[in-house]
């Protein structure tokens, strides 16, 4: 009658396929780029070049191989970079009864919050090296007023519970209450939110390249590729559709994998079998 | 002078020029910056308004020769120092004639030490104090030295003639102009509305109304294009147009030699002080493929000269070929032997600069040359690639060669990017400035060219297209004036069939 | 006879192999009551669940379930069953919807409900969020959903625990007005006295099967299987020793409390809860704070364990002032005194098993090596009837007195000098709460005792239940709207109350009364 | 409540702290950027006699304290300045771009929170269930699509192909309102991404509540299961994603610029690319307080709307 089967779900199974052509790519394809051949004229196929040429005459497909770490290295370092620095501001503004203090953490932010990002890339990135590095910087700054809020103020709901009254009254360790209570409560949360923030990191990426900061217009990276290949959408269209597809693929998958793991997590925790068969009283509030 | 420019009849000028119609172009702007008035004229909006408005004196031909506006003729003295330019019957908007006071006017103005117009430096060579109203439509100008080139001065960018008396901000929120179309309306930023003067001097334009409106993003252009929201679009991609060439929803008219590109090579500091190492870089240059890659083949390849086509353009100087053999030869008798690493500066500040940085180090490379790209902020690439660097990528708008040397060649040239500073050039300059036969001056002209193609510090590897699209009943656009020249965004040579 | 309007049959559950419930049949008619009594864990709430149609997640059910109609439901722990977001007014609105009519005669059944669920203001708690409300404020509230909703079966767990006797006394009066309706009831309790009085029908469970089943006078009052024999019996033990001296083993109080006004909200003018309220704890002794619901018990407790901030005043332990925030604590206060919550459930951490949270005690605030700490946990949890294959599940496989003994344990691994006990018998049957008594008059000698301090333990007992009062306690302060209103030494107080409110909270309590005036019949 | 109120006039007095911070910020910022407004106006013609000649005639050979002491004086005043290029008053601009960008936003904001919320009720519903896997399929695609790629593939497929909408605003000026649609392209485009990053949120939090003990009391009583998840647990869910929508109403202020480009829309983000680009410094400090004022408010609104949800946390913000 009850018994709930374990058996991967769809969402899991699907997220692991879009993922791995993608990541694929991106790990193991500056190994087989190769040399550069001879430029071609921008923006056609065939002599040899089986997706064509991009805008500058090169190789699609080599730039398609090549574009893939920097996409999700920058993207993943600057999304970590962000939680690096929010999570533990974040924590520390909800557990927090001084006011000063919360309010010294926080109001920065809303300073740095209340400078339109957009405007803040650009001097930001007009201030540091363009560069690989200098962009996951960029784009992690962009981030942390967000993600500071957001991890505030699931914290501090987390917080007020006498679960973790219960915890100061043990003389629990910060670290235990912040990271093993709180954090664990807004799981759900945080990786929705991550998933989005990675996301929305490469997409960044690619926006910085469209206003022409943070990376070089030609570099091989399918976030620019995707920006300098609607000029020839007509044309070539490979030139803009293959990164494209990978990048969906890319953070499709990424995001559906987030989605089944957690899925799985609570289902465990949860009474009843489906989830509206929840009995008062049993569950966490 | 010379004869009227071929003008208007360009490609579709089949029948007879229909009278009637409006026209909106779209070109790229300057934001709420904007301003009508025209000695402000920075970006190609700028001076596509101030033509339709305003006049000059002269105006460059499709070969960089100047070629009469206002002015209907000018006559210089034996020693080239004094001319005499004497103005036509043309008409402010208003009806009233358009008069030498109005001339000397707008040129001191220009000229004014507090102010920074851009056409300032052009004027340099005229003694304002000294120039005088002969009668209504005299002027007599009198210059700081001998200067044949002087009608380039007239044609220069942004000289346009203003009423005696315009000055402040007010006088240009609905200015009075001598152009073929008069203000309608104008908002910074969106556009700019005007409607056919009657009483122009060159005969009235066949539109009843154009108006110009801005919109930044290339694919917006072509877009509103093919949406049928304007029917003029400035500026378009080399692939957009190859998309739509042969077409029958746009009309594709590539403005050939519009924009020179190349590198600088400081020839004041290693290793570009060796004449060998320059000339070494201009055989690594593979231009056809420079040409390819950054400019999407919508150009021509170069001969490390400036002006190609252009009068007085060295244009028997044979073109100069790929020899990697010979540039390594060089390098190796210049002490290059073991390998020579060269930093080249660039940045996204044009289209092509970053692309065209990256193929030449990949040419350079098989040269055993080591080329690191530097890419530098845009907004300040040009300011700081004048004087810091070895190795830069440049580019130049259209200009005659004479002005190009005068401002980038000479010892005391404001933006001499390759600091070629030598005496005998600038004497050979000085010279041709003062030598009113014409075929002398050719010849003095082409042993500087010579000069620098040997030894100079431009590579100019090509030549880029100006493309601009019209909505296929637009008839009149003229397909071989560069950006910037006379009947380039000529409007009221236009019409609606 | 009518047809029952609930039927188990040969009920199963089984999760992991272990039976929660097994082979458990029951019927309930209209208009009667049916109680299931048993000691904490015996699979009651699991039963009352089951005809809800509930069960535990991954649970394999056999038998049979049969509910004409919705049941209404009053959880264990009521906090749970209230939307945090919503005031307490919006699901009464909604339920009152279901029932038709205008929007005034449905605020107006709305507001009949609560006062029947004997919250005699309904307004003031229409307005609040759950937080805002005391812990039987909010199990009101959920008795008033289930009135309103108008289900002809009322499974009702606890519904007694967490209120003062005068409440009591009305709820359990409402749910006879309740069955009067026709509406019947499953009462799972185990407070005797409420069973007694309106169940029909009895069935004992013990480790998930029927122990014992039939009318009520027969199981509770002449009991016949030698199993159910302790139930009844098992009262709290008056105590034999006689209360020691006041002040007679030291010269500071333990605990020392001045001045005490508190309040809700960020400043003073937010709701008053206690007025100047001064109170003394002496060294070994036990005090038990009694009083209505919503009357500033919980608040004061919690101003003492520091974790409600907003009070002035002082508090010394042992003559040396408090730290206000158990925030400013260091090891050794919030070792000195500790705290056991009314809603047990809602402080454990729901992720982790419930030994690793338990030990975690002896760890942080005495230093003790994990492994030991683990031990040591264990070894207490089994004293108190609670096994290592139940400890080392996470909370939400617990059940609610299970839970309540494990977070006294909590408390007493830190050995604490004084220990604040919020409603900790609550959810406990008469023999697991006779073992926490004991548990508890133990700490009070010191020597000998694990849990304690050589000095002994000092405690401060806040409950309802004056029977747990009469057997603990040495003095009892009567709280009434954030003031004492009498104090003093318990037998003198139960004997011979002086207040009004006292004698009031004394008659509601029948069974008491025997217990104070001596084993007479 | 007047707990409520002194949280509010605190957080006010805070948030005027705040702008002023966004302007020293942006301040430094600018002046941090190598090259100025003469160097920006000099263009590829950079004559250093004449940079020099357009510095003073801009007074920038002041010194910087000067200059922004001027300045925030003038703010005090109520006074925003004149540009460094055009030397016509900074309001002027704001002015001009203020029309166009609001109504994007605006319209935006009006589409967005409805949109959003019912995606993520939607998948919400059945965790892992179909509607759920195709909403979060099809938004993460979405959202994953930069917005002048999914700009310009709209624009070819229902401007230029179908021909059913305007490619841009080109010619319209300030009377967008008066033609809706053009402005269909611009805001399903700007939509793309919060609806997603929004909805998710909602997705997240509902997931959670609609399993929480709250809600199944709610289903014992037979309230109606569309009435539970909008008024009860929808609540619940709802804190994390009025943060996400605050955060949404500044980039929408500020981020259009990719939008705005793309259909030739003269909003706040033009003028703001141009004021960089010419280091025209008093119109991008003008914006900045804007900018920073109204994300103050904005941002107030959140935190008092997050406190009304998440009731137990107290109102600190
Ligand atoms: N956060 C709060 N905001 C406002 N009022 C509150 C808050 N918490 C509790 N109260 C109110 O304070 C009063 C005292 O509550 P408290 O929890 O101390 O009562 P109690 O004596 O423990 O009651 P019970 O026996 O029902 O647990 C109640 O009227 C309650 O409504
Ligand atoms: N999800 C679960 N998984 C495993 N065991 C469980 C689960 N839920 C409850 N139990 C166990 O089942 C037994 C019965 O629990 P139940 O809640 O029915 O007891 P109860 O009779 O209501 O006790 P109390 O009086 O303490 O509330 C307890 O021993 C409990 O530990
Ligand atoms: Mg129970
Ligand atoms: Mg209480």
């Amino acid at each position: 009658m009850k018994g709930s089967a374990r058996r991967p779900s769809g969402q899991a199974v699907l997220g692991a396929a879009l993922i791995t052509l993608p990541l694929l790519l991106a790990v193991t394809g500056p190994w087989f780029a190769g040399e550069p051949g001879p430029r071609g004229v921008s923006f056609t196929s065939g002599e040899g070049h089986w997706l064509g040429t991009d805008f500058t005459g090169r190789d699609v497909w080599r730039q398609v191989l090549l574009g893939g770490r920097s996409v999700v290295v920058t993207a993943a370092v600057a999304t970590v970079l962000a939680y690096l620095v929010a999570l533990p501001v974040g924590l520390v503004a909800a557990l927090t009864h001084r006011a000063w203090l919360e309010e010294f953490l926080m109001r920065p932010w809303d300073v740095v919050l209340a400078v339109p990002s957009l405007l803040l890339m650009l001097m930001v990135a007009a201030l540091l090296e363009p560069g690989a590095a200098g962009l996951a910087l960029i784009v992690a700054l962009v981030n942390v007023p967000d993600a500071v809020r957001i991890v505030r103020a699931g914290a501090a709901e987390a917080a007020s519970r006498p679960a973790v009254e219960a915890m100061r009254m043990q003389g629990e360790s910060w670290w235990r209450m912040a990271v093993g209570y709180v954090g664990r409560s807004m799981l759900r949360t945080l990786a929705a939110d991550a998933g989005v923030r990675l996301t929305g990191a490469l997409y960044l990426v690619a926006t910085a390249a469209f206003l022409g900061v943070g990376v070089a217009p030609d570099a091989a990276d399918w976030a620019v590729m995707v920006d300098q290949g609607r000029t020839g959408l007509f044309v070539q269209p490979w030139a803009v559709v293959v990164p494209a597809v990978l990048i969906v693929a890319l953070t499709t998958g990424t995001n559906l994998l987030f989605d089944a793991s957690l899925a799985r997590r609570t289902r465990g925790t949860r009474r009843g079998k489906e989830a509206r068969d929840v009995p008062a009283g049993r569950t966490r509030r | 002078g010379g004869p009227e420019g071929k003008g208007a009849a360009g490609g579709g000028g089949d029948g007879k020029p229909r009278r009637g119609g409006k026209l909106r172009a779209a070109f790229a702007g300057g934001g709420a910056n904007e301003t009508l008035d025209p000695h402000l004229t920075n970006l190609f909006a700028d001076a596509a308004r101030a033509k339709a408005l305003f006049d000059k004196l002269a105006d460059f031909g499709s070969d960089m020769s100047a070629r009469p506006r206002l002015a209907e003729r000018w006559e210089p003295n034996k020693t080239l120092d004094r001319w005499t330019v004497t103005l036509r019957e043309a008409k402010w908007h208003d009806g009233k004639p358009v008069t030498a006071e109005d001339v000397l006017h707008s040129y001191r103005r220009i000229a004014d030490p507090d102010r920074a117009f851009r056409a300032k430096a052009s004027l340099e060579p005229i003694d304002l104090d000294d120039s005088r109203a002969r009668d209504e439509r005299t002027v007599e100008f009198r210059l700081k030295r001998p200067y044949a080139e002087f009608p380039n001065v007239l044609a220069a960018f942004g000289a346009y003639i203003v009423r005696a008396g315009a000055d402040d901000a007010g006088d240009f929120g609905e200015p009075v102009g001598s152009g073929p179309f008069r203000h309608v309306s104008f908002t910074p930023g969106r556009s700019l509305l005007v409607k056919r003067f009657d009483g122009y001097w060159d005969g009235a334009p066949h539109l009843d109304e154009l108006e110009f409106t801005v919109a930044d993003e290339e694919s917006a252009r072509i877009n509103a294009l093919l949406g049928g929201q304007v029917e003029y679009a400035h500026e378009l991609n080399p692939t957009t147009a190859r998309a739509h060439d042969g077409g029958d929803r746009v009309r594709i008219v590539r403005l050939r030699n519009s924009a020179m590109q190349g590198f600088v090579m400081k020839t004041d500091r290693a290793p570009f002080d060796d004449r060998r190492v320059r000339e070494a870089f201009f055989l690594i240059a593979d231009r056809r493929e420079l040409v390819d890659g950054a400019l999407s083949g919508a150009g021509e390849i170069g001969n490390d000269l400036f002006g190609k086509g252009y009068r007085y353009y060295a244009g028997n100087i044979p073109q100069r070929k790929r020899d990697l053999e010979r540039a390594r030869r060089l390098l190796r008798e210049a002490g290059h032997g073991d390998g020579l690493t060269v930093t080249l500066d660039t940045s996204p500040v044009a289209t092509g600069f970053v692309e065209a940085a990256e193929i030449f180090r990949e040419q350079a490379a098989e040269a055993g040359v080591t080329i690191e790209v530097r890419v530098g902020n845009a907004d300040t690439y040009w300011s700081d690639t004048l004087d810091s660097g070895v190795l830069a990528c440049t580019r130049s708008g259209t200009m005659p060669i004479e002005s190009h040397i005068s401002q980038r060649l000479l010892t005391d040239s404001p933006t001499n990017a390759t600091k070629w500073r030598h005496k005998d050039f600038d004497e050979l300059y000085r010279q041709a400035q003062s030598t009113a036969e014409e075929s002398e001056r050719t010849a003095l002209y082409e042993r500087m060219q010579r000069r620098l193609h040997t030894e100079g510090g431009f590579l100019v590897w090509g030549f880029a297209d100006w493309i601009v699209a019209t909505a296929p009943g637009v008839r009149g656009v003229a397909e071989d004036a560069p950006a910037n020249t006379l009947d380039w965004a000529r409007f009221d040579r236009v019409w609606l069939a | 006879m009518s047809r029952p309007v609930a039927r188990v049959d040969d009920l199963r559950v089984e999760v992991d192999g272990r039976a929660l419930v097994d082979g458990v049949s029951f019927t309930v008619l209209p208009g009667r009551c049916t109680a299931l009594v048993g000691p904490s864990g015996s699979g009651k709430s699991t039963t009352g669940l089951a005809l809800l149609g509930e069960y535990p997640a991954g649970a394999r059910v056999s038998g049979t379930v049969d509910v004409a109609g919705p049941a209404g439901y009053v959880p264990q722990n009521p906090a749970a069953a209230l939307n945090p977001a919503r005031r307490a007014g919006a699901l009464l609105a909604d339920i009152a919807r279901a029932g038709g009519g205008g929007r005034a005669e449905r605020a107006g059944r709305v507001r009949a409900a609560l006062r029947a669920a004997q919250l005699p203001d309904p307004e003031q708690v229409l307005r609040k969020h759950p937080h805002q409300l005391s812990g039987g404020q909010q199990q009101r509230v959920v008795i008033a959903q289930a009135l309103l909703s108008g289900a002809p079966v009322l499974v009702a767990d606890e519904p007694t625990t967490g209120q003062d006797a005068l409440t009591k006394r009305r709820v359990v009066d409402e749910l006879r007005a309740v069955l009067a309706r026709g509406v019947a009831v499953v009462l799972l309790s185990h407070d005797l006295d409420v069973v007694r009085e309106l169940a029909g029908h009895v069935v004992v469970l013990r480790d998930g099967r029927t122990s014992e089943s039939g009318p009520t006078a027969r199981i509770l009052s002449a009991p016949g299987h030698p199993r159910a024999a302790d139930m009844p019996a098992a009262a709290v033990p008056v105590r034999t020793d006689g209360p020691p001296e006041p002040d007679g083993r030291g010269a500071a109080p333990a605990l020392r409390v001045e001045g005490v006004t508190a309040w809700h909200g960020r400043r003073r003018t937010g709701p008053v809860v206690l007025h100047d309220l001064s109170l003394t704890l002496g060294a070994g002794r036990c005090l038990a704070v009694v009083g209505r619901s919503g009357s500033g018990k919980t608040t004061l407790a919690r101003c003492l364990a520091g974790l409600h901030r907003r009070w002035s005043g002082r508090a010394l332990l042992a003559g040396e002032p408090l730290p206000r925030s158990v925030r400013d604590r260091s090891r050794e206060h919030l070792a000195a005194v500790q705290y056991v919550f009314q809603d047990a459930r809602a402080s454990f951490d729901e992720y982790r098993p419930v030994l690793e949270q338990v030990a975690r005690t002896a760890v942080r605030l005495r230093g003790a090596d994990p492994d030991e700490a683990r031990t040591e946990a264990l070894s207490a949890l089994t004293g108190v009837g609670i096994g290592a294959d139940t400890a080392s599940r996470p909370p939400g496989a617990l059940s609610g007195g299970e839970l309540q003994r494990a977070a006294l344990v909590r408390a007493l691994l830190a050995r604490p000098r004084v220990l604040l006990c919020d409603e900790i018998t609550s959810g406990l049957d008469p023999v697991a709460r006779k073992d926490v008594c004991a548990l508890l008059a133990g700490l009070t000698t010191g020597s000998g005792n694990a849990f304690s301090p050589r000095e002994g333990t000092s405690l401060v007992v806040v409950t309802h239940d004056l029977s747990v009062a009469a057997g603990l306690a040495d003095d009892i302060a009567v709280v009434d709207e954030g003031r004492v209103v009498e104090s003093g030494a318990a037998g003198q107080m139960l004997s011979a109350p002086r207040h009004p409110f006292t004698r009031r909270l004394l008659e509601a309590m029948p069974s008491l009364a025997g217990a104070v005036r001596g084993p007479s019949a | 409540m007047t707990d409520r109120r002194s949280w509010l006039l605190r957080r006010l007095v805070l948030g005027v702290a705040q702008t002023a911070g966004v302007v020293v910020l942006v301040f430094a910022l600018t002046e941090a950027l190598p090259g100025d407004a003469a160097v920006a106006l000099a263009g590829d013609a950079p004559d250093p006699e004449r940079v020099e000649r357009i510095r003073e005639v801009m007074g920038l050979d002041r010194p910087v304290a000067e200059r922004f002491g001027e300045w925030a004086a003038g703010l005090v005043r109520g006074d925003l300045g004149v540009s460094l290029v055009s030397g016509r008053p900074v309001t002027e601009y704001l002015a001009a771009g203020f029309g166009p960008t609001v109504l994007l936003a605006g319209l935006t904001m009006a589409l967005l929170v409805p949109v959003a919320v019912g995606l993520g009720v939607l998948a919400a519903r059945r965790e892992g269930g179909r509607a759920d896997r195709v909403i979060s399929t099809v938004t993460l695609g979405v959202y994953a699509v930069p917005e002048f790629a999914l700009g310009v593939l709209l624009t070819v497929v229902f401007a230029l192909w179908l021909g059913w909408l305007p490619p841009t605003a080109v010619g319209y000026g300030s009377g967008l309102l008066g033609h809706p649609a053009v402005l269909v392209l611009p805001v399903l485009v700007l939509l793309a991404r919060p609806v997603c990053s929004v909805s998710r949120l909602v997705r997240a939090g509902m997931i959670d509540a609609m399993a929480s003990s709250y809600t199944a009391q709610a289903r014992r009583y037979g309230v109606a299961e569309s009435r539970i998840r909008w008024t009860h647990a929808l609540p619940n869910a709802a804190a994390p994603a009025v943060q996400q929508l605050a955060r949404t109403v500044d980039w929408l202020l500020g981020g259009v610029v990719v939008v705005e480009a793309l259909f030739v829309i003269p909003g706040l983000g033009t003028v703001l690319m141009d004021a960089v680009a010419a280091r025209d410094i008093p119109v991008v400090q003008g914006l900045a307080v804007v900018f920073g004022l109204v994300t103050v408010a904005v941002n107030v609104g959140a935190d008092l709307v997050t406190h009304d949800l998440a009731p137990r946390t107290g109102v600190s913000a």
